[in-house]
C-alpha cells in the first residue's frame, strides 16, 4: 500500500455538499476512518450526526488528529482548500473538484513546491487502498479487492474497467491512485511508480496514460532506470485528431510527444508491456505475474 | 475558447501590441470603406476559427477600395475550407481589412504553459510565418524557448535574451521586448492558454508589427472574464458541439461512421480506439461525464444521432455515480421518440446493471447487448458496415 | 508618502471596502450641506496627517446640519496639535464629513511587509480604536498576524481564521475576508508601506465599516503610481523637509539646537547620537548623501540655518565620492552670503582633506575646525550652550 | 576572507553609465579583476579599451569566465540585472542602486529563495577583501589594509569611518561587507557572521547596525549560539525619534524591537562589546585583540 492505510485519519472538505455528503457516506462504508469534516461557518454541527465539522484544517486536524484531506469544494475555491491542507501539515491530499484554471493551479504548484504534501488530483477519482480499507475518493468500491497490482491513471473510467479487469482476473490491488485529467497534475506518474517500486506489497503495476503532455515519457525514463517491478500499460487516444480536446483538459494533441504512438514507443522501449486492446489489460497482467512466480 | 484574428489584435494592441491599421468588415462596402479609409493597398482576411487561410485564397491583396470592396464581397457569406476546417470548412462572416506591409524580417513569438516544466514559456522563432509545427519539424534548432514564472514574471532579461536570439537588430530589441511583456500581461490577466503573433514581423519603414495572431484561452477561467466570453462566436464551430457544450457533455465530432457514447473522457478515447482497432472509423468523442442526468443522456443520445454519418451506435458505461439503469432508461426513451432506425450496442457494467438490463429487455426495442468490450467493439463495426453497404445498394 | 484620511477610505472603496456615507469639506457651508444630505447626525473630523486627533477636538459630531458648519468653522483653518505632531501642531484645510455610526464591535486590522519574515503580513486585533502599539503593549494576546506571499496572495482561509480569531459573528466573516482581499489588492497594486483600518467596526444596523483608514506609501515606487502622487499634501509637512526634499537631500527636525549637516545616514544618526552623548540636543537629522554637488551641500546648509533653533552647526563628512573641498566650498559661500552668526564646527575625513583645509583657511570665516568626532561633538555643543545662554542674557 | 579574494572575477553591470564608469576604474585600480561588463545594446564595444561589454550576462560569463558581479543599473532595471546574474550562475552579486521598491525586492527575494546566490544589498556600498586586493563595490580604497578583522555594516559612510578607526590603530581587514540600508537586504549579519566564524584569517568581527527592524537581535542571537570570535558593535541611532525615517528606508523606528536600545542590549547580552561612543570603536577592537592574544 502507498500513501493512504488503515491509519489513515481523513478529513473531508466541503462535507456539507451534496455531492461530498454522498461520497463521503460511501467512504464510510467502504471502511475509511472519516474523523472530521471542514465547511466555513458550519464548525460546531455534526454531519449527519457521525463527523464533527469545523471552520478550518488547522482546528480539524488538532481535534481529530486528522492526516490526510478529500476535497470537494467548488472551483473557485479549491487552490484555497489544497494549501490551507498544505499549511496545516496535512500530507496527503486528493482533490475531486474539476475545471480549475491552469494559472491557478501553476500557483498551487508553487506554493507546494517547498512543502511535504502530496497533491493527488485534481479533477481527479481520488486514492483507495483496499487491503487498508481506505478509500479516499469517488470511485465505486465493489470492484476492488486487496491485493499486489498497483495502478496508476490519468482517468477515472477507464480505471474502474481496468480495476475489474483486475479483480475478475482474481487480481487484487495495493493501491489504486487517479492522477486526473487536467493539465498539471499534483502528482506524476513517476511520483507514483517510485512509491509503488518501493512498497514490498505491490508486485506489478498498471499504468494507464493518455494522449497529452509528456507525463508518459517522464514515466517510461523512470522506468528504463528505477523499476524492477513489471509494468502493464495502456495509452488511450489513439484514434484521436490533433488540436481536439477530447474531454480531459490534459487530454489534447499539441506536438509529437503528445501523441499516443509515440508514448506507446517509449513506455514498450523502456521495457513495459503495453496493451493494445483495452479489453485485455486485466489478462495481460495476470499473465506477466504468472510468468514471474 | 478560439476567438478570430481581428478580435485577437484588438486585445493585444490594449496590451501595447502594435498591429497594422484596419478594421473588421461584415459587409462589403464597409470592406470597401475601410480600404479608402486606410489609402493604399490593403490586405482582406477571411476571419474563420482556422490556420492556413492563405493556401485556400482566404487572404487576397486589393490594390483599391473598389477591389477591396470586390473580394470582400466574394468571401463573405462563402465558406472557406483549409487543412485544419474539415471538408464542412467554416463560414466567413466577417473580413479584417488591414493596410499592406512591406515585411523585413518574420518572427513566430507565441505563449503558452509547459506542462512539462510546470511554467509558462515564451517561444521565439526567426523562421516566422509558418506554422510552430512546421518550423518544429523543419528547423527545430531555430526554435528557442524561455520559461518564466509567476512571482517576478517574464524578466527582461529573458526577452532580450530571445530577442537577441532571433538576431533582431539593436534597435528592434527594447520593442520586441515589449510586445513580449504585453503578451505576458494579457496572457496572465485573461488566462490564456496561447497567446501567438504569427508573424511578427519588421517592415520596411522601421515598425515592428503583429501581422497575424491567434489567442485562445483557458474554458476554465472564462467564469471570471465576461468579456472574452462576449467574444465567443458559435458559427466557427460544429453546431453538434455547441449544442453538446450548452447540455454539459463533451461531444467532438470526428468523422467516421460508428457513433458511441460514453461516461468518463478515458473510457470515451479507449472506446474510439477499439473501434479503430477493429477495424472501423469511430464517429465522435461523447462523454457524458460522472453525474449525467436522463436528460443529459438522452440529449448526447441525440446529439450523437443528428450526425447523419453514423450508422450504427455503441453505449459503453461504467456505471459509478451514473447509474447503469438512468442510461438504459435515455436510450429507450430517445430511441422510443426519434424511431432511429440505426442499430445500438449496449455494453455496460457496474452500478444497477440488471435494473439497466430490465430496462432495455423490456422495451422491446432492437438493441443488441454485449458483456465484452472487443466484442461489443465488433460488432458494432460490423453493423456499421453492413448498414452503409445497403444504403449503397439501395442508392444504386 | 502619507495620504489623509479621506482619501485613504476614497481608495480602499474602490478596492470594494465599505466605508461611511459621507464627503470631503473644504469650506464651512460644504460641511453644512454635506451634514444636510446625509441628513443625520454626522462626525467632523479634521484631516491632519495625524492620530489622536480625537482627544484634542479634532473630531465632533453635530446633531444638525447648522451645528456641523459651526465645527466645520472652529477647526478649519486652525492647527491641530496632537502627542504625534509637536508643539507646532498642524493646519486643518479640510474636514471629513460623515454619518455618525453605531458601532458594536471595533476591530484592527493592518497590512504592511514583516521584515524579519521577508513577507507582507496582515495584522488583526479585536481591541481596535486604539493605537496598535498600545494594543501591544497593554494586550499582546490580542493580536494576530498571517503572513502571506506573492504567488498566491492572501489565501482566503488565512484571512478566515484571523476573522474567526477575532471572535466576529458567522455573518461578519465573508465580509471582513472581503474587507482583506480588497485591502490585499490596493496593497500590492500601489505599493503600500501601510494599509491600516482602525477601527473596522460591525455596526447595529449588521453592516461592516471602516471608521478610520491610513495609508502609507512606498517612497521608492511612487514614480510607477502618478495618481498617488497627486494625493500629496506638502502642507501638512514642514516646510523645511519639503524644501529637503525638492533638494534631493533627508533632513528631518528633530527639535534641538545642535544642527549637523552629514554624508551618509548613518553616519548622521551617529552624528546625532555622539551630541546626546556628550549632553547636546542634536537638531535635525541631515543626510546629503554621497554624491552631492556644491550646489545640494550649500542648499542643504540652508535648510540647517532655516531653523530658528540651531545655535551652533556640526559638519562631519567622510569624503568618499562627495570630495571635502566640494563641501568646503559650499560651506564658504553659504556662510559669506548669509552672514549667518552661529558658530561653525567642521569635522572632515577622506578625499581632498587638504584641499578643504586650504580652502576654509582662506576664507577667514570663524570655523572651528576639529579632527577627532567625540572632540567635535563637545564643541558643538558647548558652543550652542554658551550661545543659548548669552540670548537669554540679552533677553533679559 | 568571505565571498570576494583573489580568485574573484568581476562583471559590471551597468558599466557604461556614468557612476559606473568612475567606479569600475577605481576597482582596477585597487587591482580588482573586472573582466567584463553588460550592457544591453552595447554588446561589441570594449570598455575604456580595457574590459568587454557584453549584451548579456551569460555571454559575459561563458566568454570572461567572471563569476561575481556588481550591478549600477538604475532602480527599475536592477532586481532584473541581479536575476539575470542569478540564473547565469554568478555566486556573489553586489548590488549598488537604491530606491529599489520593497515589494520589488520582496520578488527578488522569493526568486532567490531557491538559488545559490549571495546578493550583498541592494542600496549598500558593496564588498572589499584588501588581503585579496578584490574591491567591488563604491568605497574609497586608500582607508583599508589587508588585516585581521571583518566588517559588515548597515551603513556606508558609517563603516568608512570605522574603518579608518581600525587601520590607524594597525587593524587591517578581512573583508567588509556593505549590506545596504534598505529594509528587505539581500544579506543578513547573520549571513555574514556565519562567514567570518567558519574564516580562519578573521580574528574579531566590527558589527554596526542601526535602528528599525530586527536584524541586529537576530545576531545576537546567532553570536549567543555559535560565535567564538570577539564581536564590537555600535548601533546608530540612539537619538532617533519614532516614526521618522532616518535616511534609510530600513533606518525607522517602528515598535520596540527596532529601537537601538533594545538592539544594544540584546547583542550585549549575547556577548558582544558594544561601544556606545562611536569614535572608540577602532580602540576598543584594538584592546579585545590584544586582550586575547
Amino acid at each position: 500500500m502507498i500513501l493512504v492505510n488503515e491509519d489513515t485519519r481523513v478529513l473531508v472538505q466541503g462535507i456539507t455538499g451534496r455531492e461530498a455528503s454522498f461520497h463521503t457516506r460511501k467512504c464510510l462504508e467502504y471502511g475509511t476512518k472519516v474523523v472530521a469534516g471542514v465547511t466555513p461557518g458550519k464548525g460546531s454541527i455534526s454531519w449527519e450526526k457521525e463527523v464533527p465539522v469545523f471552520n478550518s484544517v488547522a482546528e480539524a486536524k488538532k481535534e481529530t488528529g486528522a492526516n490526510a484531506s478529500l476535497i470537494f469544494v467548488p472551483a473557485p475555491f479549491a487552490v484555497d482548500a489544497i494549501l490551507e491542507s498544505a499549511d496545516a501539515g496535512i500530507k496527503v491530499v486528493a482533490c475531486i473538484t474539476e475545471f480549475i484554471p491552469a494559472l491557478d493551479e501553476l500557483k498551487c504548484h508553487y506554493y507546494l513546491s517547498n512543502q511535504e504534501t502530496r497533491l493527488i488530483g485534481p479533477n481527479c477519482p481520488g486514492i483507495i487502498s483496499p487491503p487498508g480499507k481506505c478509500k479516499m475518493g469517488i470511485m465505486p468500491s465493489y470492484i476492488h479487492r486487496p491485493g499486489n497490482v498497483g495502478v496508476v491513471s490519468r482517468s477515472g473510467t477507464l480505471t474502474y474497467e481496468a480495476v475489474t479487469q483486475l479483480t475478475e482476473q482474481s487480481l487484487g490491488q495495493t493501491t489504486c491512485v487517479g492522477l486526473g485529467g487536467d493539465p498539471l497534475p499534483g502528482t506524476s506518474f513517476v511520483d507514483i511508480l517510485k512509491l509503488f517500486q518501493a512498497d514490498p506489497e505491490t508486485k506489478a503495476v498498471v499504468l494507464i496514460g493518455e494522449i497529452g503532455g509528456t507525463y508518459e515519457q517522464e514515466a517510461a525514463d523512470f522506468i528504463q532506470k528505477h523499476m524492477t517491478k513489471p509494468v502493464v500499460a495502456y495509452i488511450a487516444g489513439s484514434s484521436a485528431p490533433s488540436g481536439k480536446r477530447m474531454g480531459h483538459a490534459g487530454a489534447i494533441i499539441s506536438g509529437n510527444a503528445s501523441k499516443a504512438l509515440n508514448k506507446i514507443t517509449s513506455l514498450a522501449a523502456a521495457g513495459a508491456t503495453v496493451v493494445e486492446n483495452f479489453g485485455q489489460i486485466g489478462l495481460v497482467t495476470k499473465k506477466i505475474l504468472s510468468s514471474r512466480i | 475558447m478560439k476567438i478570430h484574428e481581428y478580435q485577437a489584435k484588438e486585445l493585444l494592441s490594449r496590451y501595447d501590441v502594435p498591429v497594422p491599421r484596419g478594421s473588421v468588415a461584415k459587409t462589403a462596402r464597409e470592406a470597401g470603406e475601410t480600404a479608402d479609409q486606410i489609402s493604399q493597398r490593403v490586405v482582406i482576411k477571411a476571419q474563420v476559427h482556422s490556420g492556413g487561410r492563405g493556401k485556400v485564397g482566404g487572404i487576397r491583396i486589393a490594390e483599391t477600395p473598389a477591389e477591396a470592396e470586390q473580394i470582400a464581397r466574394e468571401l463573405l457569406g462563402t465558406k472557406l475550407v483549409t487543412h485544419q476546417t474539415g471538408p464542412e470548412g467554416l463560414t466567413i462572416n466577417a473580413v479584417l481589412v488591414e493596410e499592406a506591409v512591406q515585411a523585413e524580417k518574420e518572427l513566430y513569438l507565441g505563449m503558452l504553459i509547459n506542462t512539462s516544466a510546470y511554467a509558462p514559456m515564451v517561444i521565439a522563432s526567426e523562421a516566422g510565418g509558418m506554422e510552430i509545427e512546421e518550423i518544429t519539424t523543419r528547423n527545430p534548432a531555430k526554435i528557442l524557448r524561455q520559461h518564466f514564472e509567476l512571482v517576478a514574471g517574464l524578466l527582461p532579461y529573458k526577452a532580450r535574451t530571445l530577442a537577441y536570439g532571433v538576431n533582431l537588430p539593436t534597435e528592434n530589441i527594447r520593442p520586441v521586448t515589449q510586445v513580449m511583456a504585453g503578451m505576458y500581461r494579457l496572457f496572465t490577466e485573461k488566462d490564456c492558454s496561447l497567446v501567438e503573433i504569427n508573424p511578427l514581423v519588421t517592415t520596411t519603414d522601421g515598425r515592428l508589427l503583429a501581422l497575424d495572431a491567434k489567442i485562445n484561452f483557458d474554458d476554465n477561467a472564462l467564469s471570471h472574464h465576461q468579456d472574452i466570453v462576449q467574444l465567443h462566436d458559435s458559427s466557427q464551430e460544429d453546431p453538434l458541439e455547441v449544442e453538446a457544450g450548452n447540455t454539459g457533455v463533451n461531444y467532438v465530432k470526428i468523422g467516421g461512421n460508428v457513433g458511441c457514447l460514453v461516461n468518463g473522457a478515458g473510457l470515451a478515447m479507449a472506446t474510439m480506439d477499439m473501434i479503430k482497432m477493429v477495424g472501423g472509423e469511430p464517429a465522435n468523442f461523447l462523454d457524458v461525464g460522472g453525474g449525467a442526468s436522463e436528460e443529459q443522456v438522452a440529449q448526447a443520445l441525440k446529439i450523437l444521432l443528428a450526425d447523419p454519418n453514423v450508422k450504427a451506435a455503441w453505449i459503453n458505461v461504467f456505471g459509478g455515480i451514473l447509474r447503469c439503469d438512468v442510461v438504459a432508461r435515455a436510450v429507450v426513451r430517445v430511441l422510443e421518440e426519434s424511431k432511429a432506425s440505426v442499430p445500438f450496442i449496449v455494453r455496460m457494467n457496474g452500478t444497477n446493471l440488471q435494473e439497466a438490463m430490465r430496462v432495455l429487455e423490456e422495451s422491446e426495442l432492437n438493441i443488441t447487448f454485449e458483456a465484452d468490450l472487443v466484442s461489443a467493439a465488433e460488432k458494432a463495426v460490423a453493423m456499421a458496415k453492413l448498414r452503409l453497404s445497403k444504403a449503397n445498394d439501395t442508392s444504386q
